[in-house]
């Protein structure tokens, strides 16, 4: 019997819970693809999943290295192009939009494309492609990262992709779409959402074996926490075996 | 360029005559690809792109090329890899998605030799080829603003005067040559495209020049069986070059996968310089063309093993997981 | 509508499931089409229009129509003929190209029984369907500007900040509901169309609501064999119709010709007003269904006559030329 | 043996005889078509032929009696959308525009739309179509037509399609692509052009039965004569053969 789990388990069975049926999710590299995968499988049949090169609900029995590769066309309803589907999101039609991300600031803005000075870059990331996009258009943004105090900062050193910015309507005033922004955001210690007036981030959940402690020593701003925090069950047998039939390589979902 | 000189770059320089333009790989460099000329590959970085056109820049070791990094992935870290790039404006590089950052890319970045002169999302890059294949100085997006992507780009924002909301407006991006890989393509150039198209519908118009690599040559006829899959008609293009698995160690949909031991090779040898140099010098300074690499990743037998990969009749390996 | 409130729209009243949307012509046209809708038609005015759902709106007798008319013919002209359009959007309408122009469209206009409200080119209206399918407020255009039908339009002109030129920005267009005729669509409302795509791939997208009438009805397992081949994805469609020759007498690419015998036989009878009750009258009113025309219209051999046509396997006839 | 010909069959071999090899022809309905593929049988095998609802040189046998039959794709290079055409001949890849007008100007303004008011028209006519796209946006515009004083007139009564509009200038000033315009007008008289500076209609060849008093006994503005004013050929025995072949029920070409 499957009784242990890892932290990248118990992040990618939060995140599936999250997920809605008769939905469309928008989904990038990685960790998304796993869960989305797992919520469909096993909570949201009619989950609906797109990639950003063209691949319209592909029925996806693998992970894939790439969200432009062949799985991500593999018996999908549509292959188009890159426009068709970021003109897709651009019109409203996408409800959840799924990403990585390297770093985050309070308001979720997120940064993907340096580390450090932009001229001459600590670490250079590979910036937007199309996180940005999938940010700045989808109803309802996740994300799904590893927490620190490194990644979790004041100011995120560049802003790849747009949370609330510098706080509530700036979205609106910039020109993006409204009623759209940073929704949840789950790491290995709990599930974050964000204050519904000053759209700061705001702890949600916490897992079995994690702590209010553990939520605030691994972040370098202020995460507000409400009175009331939900502890997630640990990932089921079934979600823990469809992550590992999906990565049957291990290359996201530790194999043992 | 504004959409005037544009046109006018067309009417002078594109060829509507239906006369064969199919050439090796080392004549549609020499043509087409100079130092400092401004390109950009179709497919999605190491899908369906044409890493037979990018050996060939590294063979010929054309100089100081401006990368177009809309999702560049094993054709910008190639050519960085070896020396040929200087500028390159992004929205995705340095990445092998899930195989990690790449290596060579990111110590280009971070020591100077490579100069990132502007930043994109994907979409913004998608919609400047866009607005230059419909002959627009630019397009109107929803995306990209309020970031500092926005601030390295070189958009504007207007206010829209139907709804007095603020509105991005992205400029027309001409490339000087794009490389598309493609599945079929008759001497000429029409091409059609299997699977999902990216940015290629686009990018086929923006582009001032164009090469068309493909899997196969085909009669005319076969194009004109099907007119509707044509994704690019001939007069858009300058080069064809016929290269079977022309897109190796990429994936072409529906005929072969991802060649994830030859990636394994590649991001591991070119954590150091010297592996770099060895991995150029193994693949591709070290034999005559892309027949001769073909040989050297395997041969056949690894081809057939890639195709029998694609069909799903065999389990994939990832060697690069740690 | 900006593109904010368009945006709204999708979110609360498209539908994301999959669920059979399979239903008869009459149903559709209930559930969708309302007095006072405006209404836009796939196709290309008498090729590739759904006739089918033109009868049964004549049928149920709907009224005061707003039309898109971005090459309308037949689909126009017989809505018109039987009173169903009070205002026109045109870009090209009341005429049936080469046949000449449609009496009944023409006396409606000149009688004052119908307004156009509005002037366009086919480009700026594709580009109006475009805008909306983006989720912009507009495109830009280089048509139109300088003549009457810009200012019948509502387009407006602003200088591009990027070369300084006038640019005409053309308004998103966001018809209430479309109908798009297709070769094959699932019940879900998957659907390709072989040949041309006209202005479909864009209005399958502007329209609010999409009904998706069909040659035939294919398992999804046939539309995921070829996804490249899909024009409409299920979850833009919200009514799926199956008509064999529900474009009659409308051509059909590669399945069936025009009927120039019943075009000849309309466009004579409509000279008049009593000609005009009395073709409405023989083919519509007088017909349970489309099942019904088809036979009225010479029934199967018919039909086959006009599948040997599209095949070239006789010679056209003409009877309307004088 | 074929030894007489009518005007409009004078017209179409005039117009055949305008189009280049090696180039682009965007064309409209009825007589251009069938000088289009006169001109590629006779003159100009590479002559390319576009039809605004998406077909890209078909191989044409026939007349077809609209511009999105199938007969427009019949194993055409490409079938593809009207976004895509306009787009390429607003990207400048189209040389000749070939359009039918029922009005047109001294600056070759095109009236497609109405005779009278456009309120209350005399005449509805079906309006631009894809006619000011083609006008707007080709290099060069070819109108084929018939003449007399109320098609020929001072000002059309609605200007669907841009001629040179008020004069030089005034293309560019509006924002069309510069270094566009109408290039020759064809009627049942004769062949005209556009003065290269005044951008007024010109004279530039007369058919064997037709007289400069014809030219201007039939227009109500009057028309620029050069000195040397050509005089062309009738048409030749392959250019009838071929414009009966193609129309052989006579939809356009007089059945004899």
């Amino acid at each position: 019997m499957l009784t242990t789990y890892s932290p990248v388990e118990m992040m990618v069975a939060a995140a599936a819970r999250i997920l809605e049926d008769k939905k469309i999710v928008f989904v990038g590299t990685g960790m998304p693809i796993i869960a989305s995968i797992v919520a469909k499988r096993l909570y949201c049949p009619n989950l609906l999943i797109i990639f950003e090169a063209g691949g319209i609900d592909p029925l996806l029995d693998r992970l894939t290295v790439s969200v432009g590769s062949s799985y991500t066309i593999d018996r999908a309803i549509m292959a188009t192009s890159m426009d068709y589907v970021m003109s897709l999101a651009q019109r409203g039609y996408i409800d959840y939009g799924f990403l990585g991300a390297a770093q985050i600031d309070r308001y979720g803005n997120i940064n993907t494309t340096v580390i450090g000075d932009w001229r001459r870059p600590k670490v250079r990331l590979p910036g937007s492609g199309g996180a940005n996009d999938v940010g700045s258009l989808s109803w309802k943004t996740i994300t799904i990262m590893r927490q620190d105090k490194l990644r979790f900062v004041d100011r995120v050193d560049y802003v790849t992709t747009p949370g609330y910015l510098n706080g509530p309507g700036s979205r609106e005033r910039t020109g993006l779409p409204i009623n759209t922004g940073p929704y949840r955001v789950v790491t290995q210690i709990g599930v974050y959402g964000f204050h519904p007036e000053t759209k700061e981030m705001m702890l949600l959940a916490l897992y079995p074996n994690t702590t209010l402690k553990d939520v605030q020593e691994n972040s370098s701003f202020k995460i507000i926490v409400p009175e009331k925090v939900e502890v997630l069950d640990p990932p089921t047998i079934e979600e823990l075996k469809v992550m590992r039939e999906i990565d049957p390589a291990g290359i996201i979902i530790p194999r043992r | 360029m504004d959409p005037d000189e544009a046109r006018e770059w067309v009417r002078k320089n594109k060829q509507r005559e239906y006369i064969s333009k199919l050439m090796s790989p080392s004549e549609a460099v020499q043509k087409f690809i100079k130092d400092s000329s401004y390109v950009a590959f179709g497919g999605f970085g190491h899908v369906r792109v044409s890493i037979v056109i990018i050996h060939e820049i590294i063979r010929q070791n054309v100089k100081n090329l401006i990368y177009a990094a809309k999702t560049a992935v094993h054709d910008i870290d190639l050519l960085i890899a070896a020396g040929c790039v200087s500028r390159v404006e992004v929205a995705y590089a340095f990445g092998h998605e899930l195989r990690g950052l790449s290596p060579a890319g990111r110590r280009a970045v971070e020591t100077g030799e490579v100069e990132v002169v502007s930043e994109w999302s994907n979409a913004a890059f998608e919609w400047r080829f866009k607005a230059a294949a419909m002959g627009l100085p630019f397009l109107p997006a929803r995306v990209i603003a309020g970031t500092d992507t926005f601030k390295k780009s070189s958009s504007k924002i207007i206010r829209d005067p139907f709804s007095n909301k603020p509105i991005v407006l992205i400029p027309a991006c001409y490339p000087d040559v794009a490389v598309i890989h493609v599945h079929r393509a008759d001497i000429y150039g029409n091409a059609q495209i299997l699977g999902h198209t990216i940015m290629d519908f686009e990018l086929a118009r923006a582009a001032k020049r164009l090469i068309i690599t493909t899997e196969e040559v085909v009669p005319t006829e076969e194009i004109r069986r099907q007119p509707y899959q044509t994704t690019i008609p001939f007069f858009l293009v300058d080069a064809v070059v016929e290269q079977p698995f022309g897109s190796h160690p990429g994936n072409m949909p529906y005929i072969y996968a991802f060649d994830e031991e030859h990636f394994a090779e590649y991001l591991s040898l070119t954590k150091t310089r010297e592996g770099t140099l060895q991995y150029l010098q193994k693949y591709i300074y070290g034999v005559e063309d892309f027949w001769g690499y073909l040989e050297r990743i395997g041969g056949y037998r690894k081809l057939k093993y890639l195709m029998d990969l694609e069909k799903k009749r065999t389990e994939p390996i990832y060697p690069w997981v740690e």
